[in-house]
């Protein structure tokens, strides 16, 4: 179909290049600032509290299988009672999370902070690069392509006889966006591996709303069905010793 | 850990010197118009020798794995650590003669 | 938590440094590590270290740490000339750190002026409320005055709030055994059980307070708990491997024969009891005539 | 876990008392985890550069990132020691887990030769 094309050099070497430069650059500086941005919150003794409520509870469904049904119980009925279980939250006082959000001040600058580091890098890099180095054709991927990937690939390229193989600086953009991930994985260590699509994601939820997790865990804990492991672990003793006197 | 890591460095220069050569040399075939089968012998032979060295890098570098079983010999629990936050002091350590020449000479 | 290998190079550590054979800042780290009570020997090497300045300014910021240990282990073994002099360079190092404020209290502790710790404990919770540290020497202060329902309320209170603090739980349960308050102490186990279900030496311990407390479903839940430490050390723990004999010879008496028990797991306790002798046979053989006998009279 | 006297002892773990129950230390499980997914991206990225500098095209690529990960695999299953019941409770966690995850560092480092 079209012949090979001969891209000029100094495409790669003042646009492709420069760009998955700048990205590194900014996925390490993203991680020292959001190193530096992790602000200690002086922990109030309600927000402590309802933290190791939830821990407990969450252990106790955990590892109910290890205790026995009587005292897995009692406990349950301790956590979730209509009048005074811990985890029950009295319909009033759950206010909701906007609400929260805005009576408290150190956690709106947090959330802000937490943009900051996240989102804007982002949109500035695709403003630079749609900018500067749309309408031209910027690199070739070594696989053939459907044309249907042309819309993607080739944006800002309004010729249909192009192979779809040649493709415009932003999907250079997008195949960096994915392809650093793994590289960051492996410089900056395991934790921030999820690049900025996921955490975007993750970031819906307005801050940490103890009411609502307090529920979900109560829910969490009343469709637990008990059944105690340690009969099974007798027969597993039995074949551990079986084993250690053989 | 040292070791490995010089490996991985190695071999990510092989790798980057061969590449280097891989383009000096479609540079020539451009300039002569000839096709690019593949690189020459000697670049495929760097090749797979940095391949090698990293994948021994792959393999040492991030650690060796730990055994997952309660019952093996690095996991099995033997005794539990003193509870030091509870500690107490007037216990019967107290009735023993303390040895005189303990001092922080400075 | 003490692992079968970190006690083995602990105790390969501590004869090494022993016979004077250097490493003794290695054997500080994993003493501070895996948490154990050496106050003795961290006070000797740890001073031998502190007195000599080539070796302590090769340290770095360690030596601060370095310095708290020692203070900790002097005021253990009753030299509080040596602590006070640790906290006295702490002090000047850190002037305002609570951590050193800490020390201080623990050294008056150690002195026996409850009064004057009690105020320097109160003083530094007044700025940082939530401090578990201050709350747990309060709790050890109480215990040391002899005044254990004191202890017992202020770790409620103490748990009350910091609820998954699972020392705090273990704490509570050693202070019920030891009041033979053995109903509250199951409860505490439990609890230790379910933040850290893995742990073999929690359900040991949970065994043995169900065992004391006797009755046959009482017994029967216990023998499980033995079984479940066999399996967690596989087979290894002689304690599990006793009390599951115990267990079932006390499940014998108290039924008087009508025991559907052992349709669930028959062999468990003769498989225990061969277990044992092999292990006496390695490790104690002058003792296993005790053991057979013994086994014999639980009718094993 | 019945079989399993201490970690070096590697005969078959008797499948009807496999721990339905798990008492597996979970935190060395992501440890391992960890280290295979270490070994993997680096391992895919290496393969992209080494397809790119042999310059290989269309499924030639692809076929060469599925061989690099078919080497990763023998490669840990071999550091492993075999006795892979001893750190993984089961056997994709080393073959399959994580295949894919490479592919894109794969195909970025792939084209880099290419410009």
């Amino acid at each position: 179909m079209a012949e090979d094309l001969v891209l000029d050099t100094a495409i790669r070497d003042w646009v492709l290049i420069p760009l998955s430069v700048v990205m590194v650059l900014i996925g390490v500086l993203r991680y020292f600032v959001s190193k530096l941005m992790r602000s200690f919150q002086v922990p109030d003794l309600k927000i402590v509290k309802e933290g190791q409520v939830i821990v407990r509870a969450r252990n106790l469904r955990g590892a109910a299988n290890f205790i026995p049904p009587k005292s897995f119980r009692s406990r349950r009925v301790y956590f979730s009672n209509e009048e005074n279980g811990l985890l029950f939250v009295p319909k009033g006082q759950a206010q909701n999370a906007q609400a929260q959000m805005f009576s408290d001040p150190n956690m709106a600058m947090d959330m802000m902070k937490k943009n900051l580091s996240m989102i804007i890098p982002q949109t500035l890099t695709f403003a630079w690069v749609n900018f500067f180095f749309s309408g031209f054709v910027a690199a070739k991927i070594p696989f053939p392509l459907t044309q249907r990937f042309r819309s993607m690939l080739q944006n800002g390229i309004d010729l249909s006889t192009v192979d779809v193989s040649y493709v415009s600086s932003r999907s250079w953009y997008f195949l960096n966006l994915f392809g650093l991930r793994g590289l960051f994985s492996l410089i900056l260590g395991e934790e921030n591996a999820m690049d900025d699509t996921q955490r975007m994601m993750q970031m819906g939820g307005f801050g940490f709303d103890p009411s609502k997790s307090l529920s979900a865990e109560k829910d969490g804990l009343d469709i637990v069905q008990h059944d105690w492991a340690l009969p099974k672990f007798e027969h597993r003793a039995e074949a551990v010793l079986k084993k250690l006197v053989s | 850990m040292g070791l490995g890591f010089m490996v991985g460095v190695l071999g990510v220069l092989f790798l980057f010197h061969a590449a280097y050569s891989t383009i000096q040399y479609r540079g020539l075939l451009k300039i002569m118009e000839e096709e690019f089968s593949g690189p020459p012998m000697n670049v495929v032979l760097e090749l797979l020798l940095g391949f090698v060295f990293c994948i021994s890098a792959a393999l040492t570098v991030p650690g060796n794995f730990l055994s997952i079983h309660p019952d093996s010999e690095e996991n099995r629990i033997v005794s539990l650590s003193a509870n030091l936050d509870f500690m107490i002091f007037n216990h019967r350590a107290k009735a023993l003669p303390s040895e005189t020449d303990m001092k922080l000479k400075h | 938590m003490v692992s079968k290998t970190e006690e083995t190079q602990l105790n390969r550590l501590e004869n090494q440094v022993d016979n004077g054979g250097g490493g003794a800042w290695e054997y500080l780290c994993l003493v501070r590590k895996l948490k154990v009570r050496r106050s003795e020997k961290v006070l000797k090497y740890g001073l031998s270290i502190l007195n000599d300045p080539k070796k302590r300014s090769a340290l770095g910021p360690e030596e601060w740490t370095l310095y708290e240990q020692v203070a900790i282990a002097a005021m253990d073994c009753q030299c509080l000339n040596v602590a006070k002099d640790c906290i006295k360079a702490l002090l000047k190092k850190f002037p305002e750190s609570k951590r050193v404020g800490r020390l201080e209290g623990m050294l008056l502790e150690a002195k026996g002026l409850w009064a004057e710790a009690e105020k320097v404990y109160s003083s530094l919770l007044e700025d940082n409320p939530l401090d578990q540290v201050i709350h747990k020497r309060k709790v050890a202060m109480a215990k040391a005055q002899g005044n254990i329902s004191g202890a017992i309320e202020s770790l409620n209170k103490y748990l009350e709030i910091f609820m998954a603090d699972h020392d705090a739980w273990r704490e509570l349960a050693e202070i019920y055994v030891s009041l033979q308050m053995y109903k509250q102490a199951t409860f505490c186990y439990e609890e230790l059980i379910l933040s850290q279900p893995t742990v073999p030496l929690y359900h040991l311990a949970y065994a043995d307070v169900l065992y004391t407390l006797g009755g046959l479903e009482n017994l029967q839940t216990s023998k499980k708990y033995y079984a479940s430490t066999i399996d967690l050390t596989g087979g290894k723990n002689t304690r599990a491997l006793l009390g599951v004999c115990l267990c079932t010879s006390a499940i014998g008496q108290v039924s008087k024969g009508r025991n559907k028990e052992d349709k669930e797991s028959p062999e468990l306790q003769s498989l225990a009891a061969k277990a044992l002798e092999k292990e006496y046979r390695q490790k104690a053989d002058d003792k296993l005539g005790l053991l057979t006998s013994a086994l014999r009279s639980l009718k094993i | 876990m019945a079989g399993q006297g201490n970690s070096s002892s590697s005969d078959k773990k008797s499948k009807e008392v496999m721990n339905d129950v798990s008492t597996f230390r979970a935190e060395n499980l992501q440890n391992n985890m960890k280290v295979v997914y270490y070994s993997r991206t680096f391992l895919s990225i290496i393969g992209g550069a080494i397809s790119g500098i042999l310059g290989l095209t269309g499924c030639m690529g692809f076929i060469l990132y599925f061989i690099v990960m078919a080497i990763t695999s023998i490669g840990l299953i071999a550091k492993a020691k075999f006795s892979l019941h001893s750190y993984f409770d089961c056997w994709n966690r080393i073959i399959l887990d994580g295949f894919l995850g490479g592919l894109m560092s794969f195909v970025l480092f792939w084209t880099y030769p290419f410009l």
